[in-house]
């Protein structure tokens, strides 16, 4: 016979007032298995607790329904109590008499009438609520961070000063992601390479950072604290520990004239190449598109003699290596929006237009904020003058326009890229910096410039450096005699514009990472319809994900500029470290379970639970024969939500905390 | 036909790549495990049974590789059973009769007269399939014609009859669950007495355990004893589902199954 | 039926709802004080997803004479796609209870987000109302309490 | 093959040499024209400037009696026209109410099975292949800059056709027909259109600028589907050389001349010794 209490709560008045406390208390004193039943002012109060715990020992009590507010107040509480006084917390049920009776009713006989049949349906649950155990699940005390840009850098550094390892796995032969291609940074003007290359290096050394670059992630399986990473690693046709460096190979390489990813295409490289001079690794790279042995399988193979460490293997593969780690952080990064007529469609499944009107792709002298970039910095293919593409003339008048892509539902994308105002801004100083004579001219929709001295430093570009600013959209760009026709509207001066530039700069807009859903797909998390991930709670949770143990910062979650980037990362990387300070987490224990002798194996359950904690399994006897197949749940990736017991037709699905048995009992109890 | 059927059956079992034949026998399917046997089987209008229920039997696996008789109907059961991976296709020599209609109502309007899945088909459909009854005037339409008042005063009548002889979930080729909810009485979802209550529970249970799986081919209805139209709860289901999802069970090898996955584009006009 | 006894008729009203969305509405109705008819006994579930058809079918098997059925609005679901699920299931299950003759009126799906306390208290409002003017679901209560044909002695 | 007709007002006005051209090119190529009975005009820029219901019912009206003679198709070769046609069709399919009101007012039912198309659709309808074969006399030295104007294309979420920034359909035409064509930057710019009547300087501005622009890519002559746009381009040509004193003496085709002309079919019957800068 059980043996449970019963404790209703007068809340103060909030709940004596409408229901008759000790009517309800005398009333559940009669039902079977009640053993005990009394009413208190505050039970969750010090004396309240203290008069459950003494109970449950006096009387020996093995469940425990408190009626009084709603759980989500205080189960934890009484949970807490009954634990500590020697019951099992998972066998406390709490009936809501407050919220759900006391506050909203009047009519004191009715409200009371409701509230014993709510701590009925309690006491009926409770009496079959099985004890249960938090889920410990012990954790590799080890990182995963996908992407090396600053964000990635930035995390793997903090988590591997936090005293834990680090698998680095980033996707280009170098480390540094954007940020290495930028010129200067705004709003404080410093070198970009300047801040970021000594990050960079020291990724390269730390003895507790594994860094596998021109690598992807190829799989991905297991749980919080206990992943399990495949990680390709591409054919890089040199050997990375044995190369020096030297340069040997990429000076003597006779494919000179490839467009360098690193320049947008701007400047050349070889077939044989590192993507700048300052890449972590410095260790050269063969694009086998471009390589002549490679694409022959013969002949050339200049490198390879000359290499004095004999580091060049033609004969490369692609090597599959496998990682365990405990947390994930993912920093994958942004692109620029396709501007052209290719549009949205890889952003959307409606295809957007796109900005064909600019001739972004057709006219040599128009180029992207990146490529804009690249002509500024001073390692970049031009040593930092600024030059038109096509002739490599001085451009005397330069156009930027903002927000090409972004903030534009009909052509491009709706959303604001945040980062365009702020470097549009500096483009256009830095530009004035170099060529004194030019002018620039910048057409806007609005300035966007909160943040600190954000604001200032636009004023500066306008005041000193005397941009002129535009507040419309560029109707059309064509080349007329040798100039680039710009034709636009300044809606402020009510007039359309003509400019003759000699060079046009696009802001185009911010978008993922090519390849982010597929990654976001094998690691289970959410992404909206742009391919942004998406963090478990907007305001609370912002580097948190629905895939438990996998953690998001940079631009990877939504635009952003440095200092945002670099302070998620940090934050990303505190909860992984959060996560190392337990030798094992601990879960929820109410999670799905599957009665593997009565499973049909038909694994509906598999197809339908949202976080694929479900597996295919076989029975095995002790002997390892095979019996039957079943479906198993992984407790450490389920959250509980059931589902699968509602799709499963024999019920061999059954939820811990929910089960049918405690629900059915619950209705039962209406009669 | 029934010859090149028991040359095939002869076939298979001598070159040994099945150990037996499950088909049609003159009363009843039969089992074929030797090839002198296969003269046993029959092919002709008494066709009606769907033997694909028998590949998910304990007792039929035992026997090793089968090989099955099929017609087109019976056949989308084989296409629903491998989605919910209850056989395995490539361990299993399907053998799909073209069949001109069996003059059962079904047969009507039938759309798979010739198995398309098939390893081997045998016969060729006459063109166009000779209608051997009229098709009888569609019970489902006339039961919806009714007042829902109406509609339930009918179901209480026939359910009455109900002695829950489970003939209904033995005969169904996608009721294969090892243990049926209907057995558990813990809970006790299921009233399992042949009350009134249990059978309604029974039946609503039985129909939508095959909401989006149905594949119509009646046995439900032919195998209950008490005469209770048991399809019509099928058939008003498959309506939904084709409406709702343009979904067909069986038909499509490809599509996905309608549980298990969603859209948010899901209809919800009746939700408040 | 006359004005007298649908007066004197309390409907009995079970309703499942998730935990995260309705359960909080419902809680919310409550924190601000929002009054509604006290027919109702609230059945706390994780997530829509876990409601399976079964439960619908006892509620009725009880006695209840309106089930109401509510979780998170789609997109918001604790659990990402419980309520899509069960949105999938609902939607053949009406069909089949439409087939069979059951009230549907009477089964009654609605999303309530945990900052609804006020459509919380509408709905239930409403519901009540609604199942007071319809009257007892007799029809499937004298079916429950009927003996079975098989034996018709029983009857004795 | 066999289409609805809908001329509107300019066909059977102005560029009566349009409507001379589109026939006569498009019976070559066997595709009958049946003139849609009892059509009015399309409303024009006047309505929808003036009033919203009326620019609704007037074009609806037409698809209404479209549908009434059984068109599964009209041809309306003016871009106005059939950009207007286009508009209401959308308006009445997205709304069921307007369309319920529409039918009160225009007291005829609509239903939405009438598709409209452009010159260059039909054309496109027709085959770009069997035209090719068609050539009789291919259209050599010509070096065509096909001018759209804004209507052809705009707005693109109406008429779903060609790319509304930088189209192509009519290069493809010509091409077929052995002629060439120029990249240059006025395709979709405005020609000032009805401001013709209005306020003539800014067409004259406008449109020299479209010829300079044609000239300066190294085009012999413009080619156009729209009538509008010829009368500004042709018609005011003379008063634009006035205005400017400058020589263009740049001939504007419909693109069915040229497609009639490959066919081998005389200027004569094709209306084009009727246009103003006409070299022969």
């Amino acid at each position: 016979m059980a043996r449970i209490g019963v404790f209703t709560c007068w809340c103060g008045e909030n709940i004596a007032r409408t229901v008759d406390v000790e009517q309800v208390a005398a009333a559940l004193g009669q039902l079977p298995g009640v053993h005990c039943s009394l009413d208190y002012k505050y039970m969750c109060s010090e004396p309240g607790q203290a008069l459950i715990a003494e109970k449950i020992k006096s009387e020996n009590l093995d469940a425990v329904v408190v009626a009084s507010c709603s759980p989500h107040m205080h189960l934890r509480t009484f949970r807490k109590t009954a634990a500590g006084a020697g019951v099992n917390p998972y066998r406390v049920e709490m009936a809501n008499i407050r919220e759900h009776c006391s506050w909203v009713h009047h009519d004191r006989a009715a409200a009371t009438a409701k509230a014993i049949d709510l701590i009925r349906m309690s006491v009926a649950k409770v009496l079959w609520d099985e004890p249960l155990e938090p889920i410990k699940v012990p954790v590799t005390r080890r990182a995963l961070v996908v992407g090396g840009g600053v964000a990635g850098i930035q995390a793997a550094l903090d988590i591997a000063d936090g005293g834990y390892e680090v698998v680095l796995v980033e996707r280009e032969p170098s480390i540094g992601g954007k940020m290495a291609g930028l010129s200067e940074t705004f709003p404080t003007l410093d070198c970009s390479q300047c801040i970021l290359t000594p990050r960079m290096v020291e990724v390269g050394q730390h003895p507790r950072i594994k860094l596998y670059t021109y690598s992807e992630v190829e799989q991905v399986e297991g749980y919080l604290g206990n992943f399990t990473i495949t990680i390709r690693k591409k054919a890089r046709y040199v050997d990375i520990k044995s190369c020096t460096g030297c340069g040997d190979c990429w000076n003597c390489c006779p494919i000179k004239r490839n467009p360098s990813e690193f320049d947008y295409g701007l400047g050349m490289r070889p077939a044989i190449y590192i993507p700048f001079p300052q890449a972590v690794p410095a260790r050269p790279v063969i694009d086998k598109e471009t390589c002549t042995r490679l694409k022959k399988g013969k002949g050339c193979g200049l490198c390879e003699k000359k290499c004095l460490t004999k580091s060049i293997h033609f004969d490369d593969q692609d090597e599959l290596v496998s990682e365990k780690v405990g947390a994930v952080v993912v920093a994958t990064g942004f692109k620029l929006y396709s501007i052209g007529q290719e549009g949205g469609t890889d952003l959307r499944s409606v295809a957007r237009p796109g900005y064909g009107e600019y001739g972004y792709g057709k006219f040599k002298d128009v180029v992207t904020s990146l490529q804009f970039e690249r002509l500024l910095s001073a390692s970049g293919p031009t040593g930092g003058r600024v030059v038109r593409p096509s002739d490599g003339a001085e451009p005397k008048n330069v156009v930027f326009i903002s927000c090409v892509g972004s903030r534009d539902d009909a052509k491009g994308l709706p959303y604001c890229s945040k980062i365009c105002c702020m470097y549009t801004a500096k483009h256009a100083m830095l530009y004035k910096h170099k060529v004194h004579d030019g002018q620039a001219h910048v057409f806007y929709m609005d300035i966007r410039a909160g943040g600190k001295n954000y604001e200032e430093f636009v004023r500066r570009a306008i005041e000193q450096d005397g941009a002129r600013y535009y507040r419309g959209r560029v109707s059309r760009i064509y080349e007329e005699n040798g100039k680039l026709m710009v034709r636009g509207a300044d809606t402020l001066a009510g007039a359309p514009v003509a400019i003759e530039a000699d060079l046009v700069v696009l802001a185009a807009a911010v978008v993922p990472a090519t390849g982010v859903r597929e990654l976001a797909r094998k690691l289970n998390v959410g992404y909206d319809e742009y391919g942004f991930l998406l963090e478990s709670h907007p305001k609370l949770r912002p580097v948190e994900t629905s895939a438990a143990g996998v953690f998001i910062c940079g631009a990877c979650q939504a635009p952003k500029d440095i200092p945002e980037a670099v302070a998620q990362a940090s934050a990303a990387a505190s909860k992984a470290l959060i996560m190392f300070g337990h030798e094992e987490l601990t879960r929820e224990p109410e999670v799905a379970r599957i009665d593997e002798k009565n499973c049909a194996a038909c694994f509906t359950c598999v197809r339908t639970c949202p976080y694929h904690a479900i597996d295919r399994a076989e029975v095995l006897t002790a002997r390892g024969v095979f019996v039957k197949r079943t479906a198993r749940v992984n407790p450490g990736l389920c959250m509980g939500c059931g589902t699968c017991v509602a799709v499963c037709p024999s019920k061999s699905a059954d939820l811990a905390g929910f089960t049918e048995q405690e629900i059915y009992a619950e209705v039962e109890a209406l009669v | 036909m029934t010859e090149r059927l028991r040359q095939t059956a002869r076939r298979l079992l001598e070159e040994g790549n099945v150990q037996v034949v499950i088909g049609y026998g003159a009363s009843g399917p039969v089992f074929i495990t030797r090839p002198e046997d296969a003269d046993k089987l029959e092919w002709n209008d008494r066709c009606f049974a769907n033997l694909t229920v028998y590949l998910t039997r304990k007792e039929v696996k035992a026997l090793g590789k089968a090989a099955l008789v099929v017609k087109g109907c019976d056949e989308r059961a084989l296409v629903v059973l491998e989605k919910e991976s209850q056989i395995d296709r490539a361990a299993l020599y399907v053998i799909g009769m073209a069949c001109d209609g069996l003059g059962a109502a079904k047969c009507v309007e039938c759309q798979t007269h010739v198995p398309r899945f098939a390893d081997e088909v045998i016969g060729t459909q006459a063109e166009p399939p000779a209608p051997r009854c009229a098709p009888e005037p569609n019970g489902l339409d006339r039961l919806m014609a009714k007042s829902p008042a109406e509609r339930w005063a009918f179901w209480t009548a026939e359910f009455a009859r109900c002695v829950k002889c489970y003939a209904c979930r033995q005969v169904c080729p996608l009721c294969y669950c090892e243990r049926c909810i209907a057995d558990k009485n813990r809970p006790d979802a299921i009233d399992t007495s042949a009350t009134p209550k249990g059978n309604f529970a029974w039946h609503i249970t039985r129909a939508f355990h095959l909401a989006a799986r149905c594949i119509g081919c009646g046995e439900c209805t032919r195998a209950c004893p008490a005469g209770i139209p048991l399809g019509l709860l099928n058939q008003a289901l498959a309506q939904a589902t084709e409406e709702n999802f343009g979904y067909r069970p069986g038909m499509d090898r490809e599509a996905e199954p309608v549980f298990g996955a969603w859209s948010p584009a899901d209809k919800e006009d009746f939700i408040g | 039926m006359s004005e007298a006894i649908a007066m004197s008729f309390e409907p009995k009203i079970i309703a499942y709802v998730c935990n995260w969305c309705t359960y909080l509405g419902a809680d919310l109705a409550g924190t601000n004080r929002l009054e509604y008819p006290p027919n109702v006994r609230i059945l706390r579930l994780p997530c829509t997803g876990r409601i399976d058809f079964n439960l619908i079918v006892k509620a009725f098997e009880m006695g209840a004479d309106a089930v109401l059925v509510s979780g998170c609005h789609p997109g918001d679901c604790h659990y990402t796609a419980g309520n899509y699920h069960a949105r999938r299931r609902w939607m053949l299950f009406r069909s089949l209870l439409e087939t069979l003759g059951i009230e549907t009126e009477r089964v009654h799906f609605t999303w309530i987000s945990a900052a609804e306390g006020k459509k919380f208290q509408q709905v239930i409002g409403e519901l009540t109302e609604k199942t007071r003017a319809m009257g007892p679901y007799a029809a499937y209560q004298e079916m429950c309490v009927g003996q079975a044909s098989a034996c018709p002695e029983a009857a004795k | 093959m066999e289409l609805g007709y809908y001329p509107g007002c300019a066909l059977h006005g102005t560029s009566n040499d349009y409507e001379d051209s589109v026939r006569a090119c498009l019976d070559a190529l066997g595709v009958g024209l049946k003139e849609v009975n009892d059509w009015i005009c399309c409303g024009a820029t006047a309505a929808h400037s003036i009033n919203h219901k009326l620019s609704v019912a007037l074009p609806a009206r037409n698809l209404a009696l479209a549908e009434r003679d059984g068109f599964g198709e009209i041809l309306a070769p003016c871009p106005m026209c059939s950009m207007e046609l286009l508009k209401a069709a959308d308006l009445m399919q997205s709304d069921g109410a307007l369309r319920q009101e529409m039918g009160r007012i225009v007291e005829l039912p609509f239903e939405g099975r009438t598709t409209v198309l452009n010159l260059i659709q039909v054309f496109q309808k027709v085959g770009i292949e069997k035209i090719k074969a068609a050539v009789k006399r291919p259209l050599e030295g010509l070096k065509a800059a096909c001018y759209y104007g804004c209507l052809l294309t705009r707005p693109p979420e109406t008429l779903r056709f060609d790319d509304c920034e930088r189209p192509s359909s009519m290069e493809a035409v010509v091409a077929a027909l052995g002629g060439a064509t120029v990249e240059w930057n006025y395709k979709t710019e405005c020609c000032g259109a009805g401001m013709t009547m209005a306020n003539e300087d800014i067409v004259l501005d406008l449109s020299h600028k479209i010829l300079t622009n044609a000239a300066a890519h190294g085009a012999n002559c413009v080619v156009v589907a729209c009538p509008m746009c010829h009368v500004n381009l042709d018609m005011k040509q003379a008063d634009i050389e006035r205005r400017y004193s400058v020589r263009h003496g740049m001939t504007i085709y419909y693109l069915s001349d040229l497609v009639g002309r490959a066919l081998g079919l005389a200027d004569k019957v094709l209306g084009i010794d009727r246009h103003f800068v006409y070299g022969g």
